[in-house]
């Protein structure tokens, strides 16, 4: 069974079946949109029930000849961690659909309300491919593609400055998107196989001047997808700016494609380079953790403050790709996919937050707390997600992350600690000034989240709560696929300085 | 003789580009449109002599035709510009700029 | 011998008018110049054992095209010549420039190159039996794709013209009486004082006086008014004086009824607008160049 | 010295579902939270009755643990495969032996009884279903730090309780200075955190696994540099969650939370928490000996300044909180002095349990009677207002100062003794301390009972419910007791002795030893003179602006102040810098560049004029161009 194909299929038919709805039957598109991305959802899940994680590496896998004269294949297949960045898509996408629902009403959009839900789906196909491309050509093709939809989201349905975020969005996006169609060119070029199956390009750069031009190529691109400091403007603009729904889809996967990129791409194709560079990644993303974080404290318009915190939590993530230890990288993939819930879920209550006040500005609200309880506890539910508490999904990827950083790098491990403490600084006290001390007056007729929004928030929080308590089921998908990477990239597995032996640790435990 | 005919052909060619470029009445920068066609056709018969074939011919035949057509609509556009601008100066009609 | 006496006249002919296309003020000047050098090179085609191309040249070009040519000048204005100050800075200079240098590149090449004696036509036409039958042997077999789509061409073109040059009439055409209508409802059912009307003085410049003794801004033509301002010629009287300024400055703009706008056919240009609003008082005598007329 | 005893792998009887004792008040949390305002009629009864259930769970797997010999006693329940990562791989499981089994007891007995005294207290709050399911979530994230059997676990907990001390502190939420203090508390925490994460890190890089018996059983092998930095790390977050200094701030502002909060979280059982941290690492510190050595000073140093700061608030929580940080600092004392403190330090802290929760209680009671004042200097002769509330605090405050024969007697002369074996500068400061606690306590007592009334008017005190005044009682029945019991025949060291190893010889109680008088002596004197300034002679109802010293206790030391200085204001400096580095700098240059582009083609668009000429002009050069170079290049 075609699995990818078929996901891909269903919401691009979906997306010109909302497109063609009569006009003025909005509720019609949007519930359409809705029954689509949930049928998507239901069918990843079947096919997640079929992966096998001690099986092959590339599952589901499809390979036709696209471009024979070049060599290039539509080939889409999974390994552990695109399977787990699927999922992540298209769980995100239904409760994105339902958290908009009144999100491209607004009178100041610019195009109708059925085109909106029908790009939300186009994107939706377009995350799939994306994560499930074997190709590099066809990876490049959606990895440009992608642009698009989300371009018309934040330039059409956003807010006041949308026209800049969203021109500067592309901007930025095409400029390392060029790069990387340079070095793959370039890949294809070199490499002499006559195709651009990435299975078949390991290992074939051996020079290492070649491999490191070409790394840059990749990771320049991936970095401002990312983003790592500092290529990082463009978000902060364009979270803001773009509908909280978008944003979520924006922050929450498309900027993961960097991260991944650079777990599947940079690290396979260049393993030299890859080493080569290591300590100026890690460098950049500490100097993110930091950064983005101390930046995140000083802001002021709590859209801009969680892009920012996005800012470091993608350091903490690039670090554990560029740590090249079991640990740090599935510690950085589940991130990806922790990271997604918990922003998601910040800014979709953010923007439940907006639609009520009318205002992004930490300081036009307070006292939220007393009139809307249950709008007060999710978001601190949320905020404490982003700052990893225990508990919570975010916080067993953080600490993978760090401590697998350790094994290998001491002090960068030990400054991205301070990031906890920052993050707390600035959760909380975004917190304390929204939410805390006397009501603000406009604040007093506040509603308390209704029915559709409590349906929006409740998933995202069960899995942070599930999966922090029960990470296994994501590990164990994850983990084989980060191993088969680092065997690919040659480096050696971590070793404890005073093995407590195997027979001591079995009585132990 | 032949080498007569193409420098005639070619000074009138460079006249009619200049008139092109120095006048502003659109009729008369027509006018020197078609002198560089004309132009050309002389060539153009030059060479089916100096050839001795006929296709020279053929073509400039062709080049005429053309142009009657191109004298047709650019006209008609001169006249529905005029009809806007009250004016004929290629100079006035100078609004796809920067 | 005759061939060269026949080319030196004509090349000499070809460039002076070509020369005058380009220098001379008056476009129909430009437009005669045209013809003669097109007469000139049917001649030339024909000494080039081109007859049928010369007949075409002479019927075509100097038939269609230049009466052609003509139609549309007159239809613009035949008086309307150019003013000869160059607007864009260089231009002229560089023009003459490329001019030269192409001119002088081309001949030098063409000097350079070795050219033997020209083969002639005669053993191509011979087969058919002259110079027409031989043409239209090729036209009609090796080139007649190409010939009928230069018929198309023709057609889409005569379309075109007609597509470009056709103005639809938008409203029915005012009868006499909407006219008389419109002429009530502008308040000025008489016609318009004359001049000098009750005045002291009858010049065409200076405004009526109404029987109630005020003055008329609505007797002095705009234009008229606003050369007087411009060279001072104004009365001394300062009623007077004042009446010519308003008109002048456009203050005085009276209200046409909507029939009439109808009628004046909302022109384009506002400029042209307020020339306009003392003629459309006289409903229907308008101030349309000829090019209006041509289009209905 | 003997080393712990093996732990035992362990399945079935009530040790076997000893997880009830965590999921049966995180159950309660759940249900509270999520049912909304449909539980708020019943809301405190369920949480109640779920932390007795814990309680006796707990009492339950006790007596079980009691059933085998000694050796036997420390026994592993694997729970699940929590985190298999690519190397990492750690299993979740709980310990049983004798240390958690105390702090199990500890908790969810005390736990209880402020739950009950909860209901009574916050009776007319209207969210008080919520506060009981913050309390029951407490309940359960510190039972999980007691009980994990492995440092993860206990991470996990340890944040959980930071968590439910932030909802609680912050349980007044409209109050912005609540809010404020609950935030503090978890950001200061934070900090601490930070260092039990490194100390984390760097147990498992050394030895691959973060499980406390193995770890300990591997600590012989590692280097001592390393052990020393585990030793430090650890002891950084000991300090955070035990508010020792230099993270001792929030401790005095999280006095804004209720009483009952205050009592149970930062008093009994969560600011301990350091105190077992450092008990249950016993090994690491054995084998490091400077990190013990630090771990002594910062218990001393923070004894001292508890003592100094409790001697000038007029507020009567406060006042307690800056008691709470001294008798914390004595426990650290005592843990850094090796297995031979790790007993008294537990016994102390259970003992502490006891009768600084009784007081906190009493303290709510009295506040319940004043209309939520705090300041002392309105209180005054209410002893026989509220003979209850006077009795059972007067009976926690003897035990406090360690009259003889009470709870505070013997583990705190157990603390100074060893203390002053060990190194008699540290045991001396200890003595002085222990004069300072006299003083300051007295002084409270004092100010609150006694003398002469300073109420505001329409203050009408009377005796709380019977809800309030029976865990009053059972409390101060511990606080009487409760030490003695332990102590005397080093009933307890036995007890713990296989959990933490055996110290070399049994310490032998002198009750009339040379220390144990000096210290009397002292504390004698600090009631003596509280009673002279506070008891006897009028207490100003408006505090006197008071002597240097005074003013620098009254000050919380300018720990405030320090941070303030060094931390707080630079970091609101170097945000408001990145910010603007952020916007102008990065962002500026990004934009600077666009800027300087679009510049630059509108420069280059003046070149298009729209002039037709123009555009033939330059197709004329090219032709030119173009003949010249066929030219050139037919030439060639």
């Amino acid at each position: 069974m075609p699995w990818l194909s078929i996901l891909m299929g269903v919401p691009v038919v979906g997306a010109l079946a909302v497109a063609a709805v009569p006009k003025g039957n909005d509720k019609l598109a949007k519930q359409l949109t809705l029954a689509v991305s949930l049928v998507v959802l239901a069918l990843t899940l079947a096919m997640a029930t079929q992966f096998d994680p001690s099986g092959a590496r590339d599952q589901f896998s499809e390979v036709y000849s696209w471009i024979p004269s070049f060599g290039v294949h539509y080939a889409v297949a999974v390994d552990g961690i695109a399977l787990v960045l699927i999922a992540l898509a298209v769980v995100l996408v239904p409760i994105v659909v339902l958290a908009s629902w009144h999100d491209a009403d607004r009178p100041e959009a610019k195009r109708s309300v059925k085109t909106y839900f029908a790009l939300i789906l186009v994107l939706e196909a377009m995350m799939i491919g994306v994560f499930a491309a074997t190709d590099i050509f066809l990876f490049y093709v959606f990895f440009e593609a992608m642009l698009i939809p989300m371009y018309f989201m934040i330039g059409s349905y956003g807010g006041a400055q949308r026209s800049y975020a969203a021109v500067k969005f592309l901007l930025y996006s095409l400029f390392g998107g060029l790069l990387m169609l340079v070095a793959v060119i370039a890949l294809y070029v070199v490499a002499d196989k006559g195709t651009f199956l990435q299975p078949e390009l390991i290992g074939v750069i051996k020079d290492p001047a070649t491999q490191k031009w070409l790394f840059l190529g990749f990771f320049i691109a991936f970095a401002v997808k990312a983003p790592l400091w500092p290529f990082h403007t463009w978000l902060p603009d364009a979270a803001a700016q773009a509908p909280a729904g978008a944003a979520v889809l924006l922050v929450g996967v498309l900027d993961k494609v960097g991260t991944y990129g650079m777990l599947r791409f940079c690290l396979e194709l260049f393993p030299d380079a890859a080493k080569f560079f290591t300590p100026l990644v890690i460098a950049l993303s500490v100097i993110g953790i930091v950064y983005g974080a101390i930046v995140a404290i000083g802001q002021t318009d709590m859209k801009r403050l969680i892009a920012y915190t996005s800012i470091s939590h993608f350091g903490f993530i690039t670090m554990g790709v560029f740590a090249m230890t079991a640990d740090a990288g599935s510690g950085a993939t589940l991130y990806m996919v922790n990271h997604g819930f918990s922003t998601g879920a910040l800014f979709l209550l953010a923007g439940f937050l907006i639609n009520r006040r009318g205002s992004q500005y930490i300081a036009d609200y307070g006292g939220v707390q007393k009139v809307a309880p249950v709008l007060a506890g999710t978001f601190l539910v949320a905020g404490l997600s982003s700052l990893s508490l225990p508990g919570l999904s975010t916080f067993v990827s953080e600490f993978l992350v760090l401590i697998g950083t350790y094994e290998r790098y001491i002090v960068p491990s030990i400054i991205a600690l301070s990031g906890m403490v920052l993050a707390a600084v600035y959760i909380l006290w975004m917190y304390q000034r929204m939410m805390t001390g006397p009501t603000a007056e406009k604040v007093k007729a506040f509603p308390d989240l209704n029915l559709r929004e409590k349906v929006v928030v409740v998933p995202l929080l069960a899995l942070l709560i599930g999966f922090g308590f029960f990470p296994k089921p994501l590990l164990d998908v994850i983990n084989p696929a980060v191993q088969q990477t680092l065997t690919s990239v040659h480096v050696q597995p971590f070793t404890p300085a005073i093995p407590v032996t195997a027979e001591k640790k079995g009585a132990g435990q | 003789m032949t080498t007569h005919y193409l420098v005639l052909s070619a000074l009138l060619f460079a006249i009619g580009g200049v008139g092109v470029l120095v006048r502003r009445n659109a009729i008369v920068v027509f006018m020197c449109v078609e002198l560089m066609l004309n132009a050309c056709n002389l060539a153009f018969v030059t060479f089916a002599r100096q050839h001795g074939n006929l296709e020279g011919q053929i073509i400039a035949f062709f080049v005429m035709i053309v142009a009657a057509a191109e004298v047709v609509v650019g006209l008609a556009i001169i006249v529905t510009i005029f009809r806007t601008r009250r004016s004929a100066s290629v100079d006035d009609a100078n609004l796809l700029k920067y | 011998m005759g061939e060269t006496i026949t080319f030196w006249v004509l090349a000499v002919v070809s460039v002076a008018a070509a020369l005058g296309l380009v220098f001379s003020r008056k476009a129909v000047y430009s437009a005669l110049m045209l013809g003669v050098v097109m007469l000139s090179l049917a001649v030339l085609y024909a000494v080039q054992d081109a007859p049928f191309l010369a007949v075409v040249q002479i019927i075509v070009y100097t038939g269609a095209v230049m009466m052609l040519f003509l139609f549309v000048l007159m239809l613009v204005g035949v008086d309307s010549s150019d003013s000869l100050v160059e607007t864009i800075k260089g231009q002229r200079f560089w023009a003459v420039v490329a001019g030269l240098g192409f001119a002088v590149l081309l001949a030098a090449g063409i000097g350079n190159a070795v050219i033997g004696a020209p083969t002639g036509l005669s053993g191509a036409v011979s087969a058919d039996g002259g110079n027409v039958p031989a043409l239209a042997r090729l036209i009609f077999t090796r080139y007649v794709f190409a010939f009928e789509v230069t018929s198309a061409l023709l057609i889409t073109a005569a379309l075109g013209a007609m597509v470009l040059a056709h103005r639809e009439r938008s409203e029915p055409k005012p009868t006499q009486k909407d006219l008389s209508r419109a002429r009530f409802l502008s308040g000025h059912p008489s016609p318009l004082p004359g001049p000098g009307t009750y005045a002291r003085h009858n010049a065409i410049d200076m405004p009526a006086l109404l029987p109630d003794g005020t003055v008329s801004e609505l007797s002095v033509n705009r234009v008229i008014a606003r050369h007087d301002v411009a060279d001072g010629h104004l009365p001394d009287n300062p009623r007077l004086a004042q009446a010519i300024r308003k008109v002048a400055e456009g203050a005085v703009r009276t209200e046409q009824p909507k029939v009439v706008q109808a009628v004046a056919e909302a022109p384009e240009v506002p400029a042209t607008a307020q020339e306009k609003p003392k003629a459309a008082q006289a409903a229907g005598t308008r101030a349309d160049g000829p090019v209006e007329e041509e289009g209905k | 010295m003997e080393t712990a005893a093996e732990i035992v792998q362990h399945s079935g009887g009530v040790i076997g579902v000893s997880w009830l004792t965590i999921v049966l008040p995180l159950l309660g949390a759940a249900i509270l939270l999520l049912g909304g305002r449909r539980t708020d009629r019943w809301g405190h009864l369920l949480g109640v009755a779920m932390s007795l259930a814990s309680f006796v769970v707990a009492v339950l797997v006790f007596v079980e643990l009691l059933g085998f010999g000694p050796d036997q006693r420390r026994r592993v329940v694997e729970l699940y495969d929590f985190l298999p990562g690519g190397t990492i791989d750690v299993k979740m499981g709980l310990l049983l032996d004798p240390l958690s089994i105390s702090f199990a007891l500890l908790i969810t007995g005390v736990g209880s009884l402020i739950h009950i005294y909860s209901i009574g207290y916050m009776a007319h709050d209207p969210n008080r279903r919520r506060f009981f399911a913050y309390l029951n979530l407490f309940i359960a994230a510190m039972l999980l730090l007691v009980l994990a059997d492995n440092y993860l676990g206990l991470y996990v907990g340890w944040e959980g309780v930071g968590l439910a001390s932030y909802l609680l502190i912050g349980f007044w939420q409209h109050k912005p200075s609540a809010a404020a203090a609950a935030k503090k508390a978890f950001i200061v925490n934070r900090v601490g955190d930070m260092g039990l994460a490194l100390g984390i890190f760097v147990i498992f890089t050394t030895f691959g696994t973060v499980a406390f018996g193995p770890v300990m059983s591997g600590v012989p092998q590692a280097s001592q540099g390393t052990l020393t930095l585990i030793g430090l790390a650890l002891l950084l977050g000991a300090c955070g969650k035990s508010a020792q200094l230099p993270l001792q701030s929030w401790l005095l502002d999280a006095m804004e939370g209720p009483t009952p909060v205050s009592a149970l979280i930062h008093a009994a059982t969560m600011v301990t928490a350091g105190v077992y941290l450092v008990v249950r690492s016993g090994p690491i510190y054995v084998g490091a000996p400077t990190a013990a050595l630090v771990v002594t000073i910062v218990g001393v140093a923070t004894l001292l300044a508890g003592a100094i700061i409790g001697t000038a608030k007029d507020d009567i929580k406060k006042a307690l909180a800056g008691s709470t940080m001294s008798q914390i600092g004595y426990m650290m004392l005592a843990a850094g002095l090796g297995p031979v403190g790790y007993a008294f330090a537990i016994a102390h802290l259970i003992a502490h349990g006891f009768f600084k929760a009784s007081m906190f209680l009493g303290a709510g009671s009295v506040m319940h009677a004043m209309n939520d004042e705090v300041d002392m200097r309105k209180f005054g002769g209410l002893a026989s207002k509220m003979k209850i509330t006077w009795i059972t605090f007067g009976l926690g405050y003897l035990a406090i100062i360690g009259f003889p024969l009470l709870s505070g007697y013997w583990t705190k002369d157990g603390i100074i003794e060893t203390a002053m074996e060990h190194n008699p500068i540290l045991g001396w400061l200890a003595v002085i301390g222990a004069g300072i606690t006299g003083f300051y306590m007295s002084r409270l007592f004092f100010m609150t009972f006694h003398g002469k009334p300073r109420w505001e008017k329409d203050v009408h005190p009377h005796e709380s419910p019977a809800v309030m005044t029976w865990p009053l009682i059972i409390l101060s029945i511990g606080s009487v007791f409760g030490g003695g019991f332990l102590i005397a025949g080093n009933r307890f060291m036995e007890f713990l002795a296989p959990a933490v190893g055996r110290p070399e010889e049994m310490p032998s109680f002198h009750p009339f030893s040379v220390t144990g008088l000096a210290t009397l002596a002292l504390v004698a004197v600090g009631v003596a003179y509280a009673w002279m300034r506070y008891g006897r002679a009028e207490v100003p109802a408006v505090a006197p602006r008071g002597s240097f010293l005074t003013v620098f206790a009254r000050r919380d030391l300018y720990g405030d102040a320090i941070n303030e200085a060094l931390f707080m204001r630079p970091g609101q400096w170097l945000t408001r810098l990145a910010v603007y580095f952020d916007n102008r700098g990065v962002d500026g240059l990004v934009n600077g560049l666009a800027a300087l582009i679009g510049g630059t083609s509108g420069r280059l668009r003046r070149v298009q004029t729209g002039f037709v000429r123009s555009y033939a002009l330059s197709i004329f050069f090219g032709a030119a161009l173009l003949v010249g170079a066929w030219f050139v290049v037919g030439n060639l």
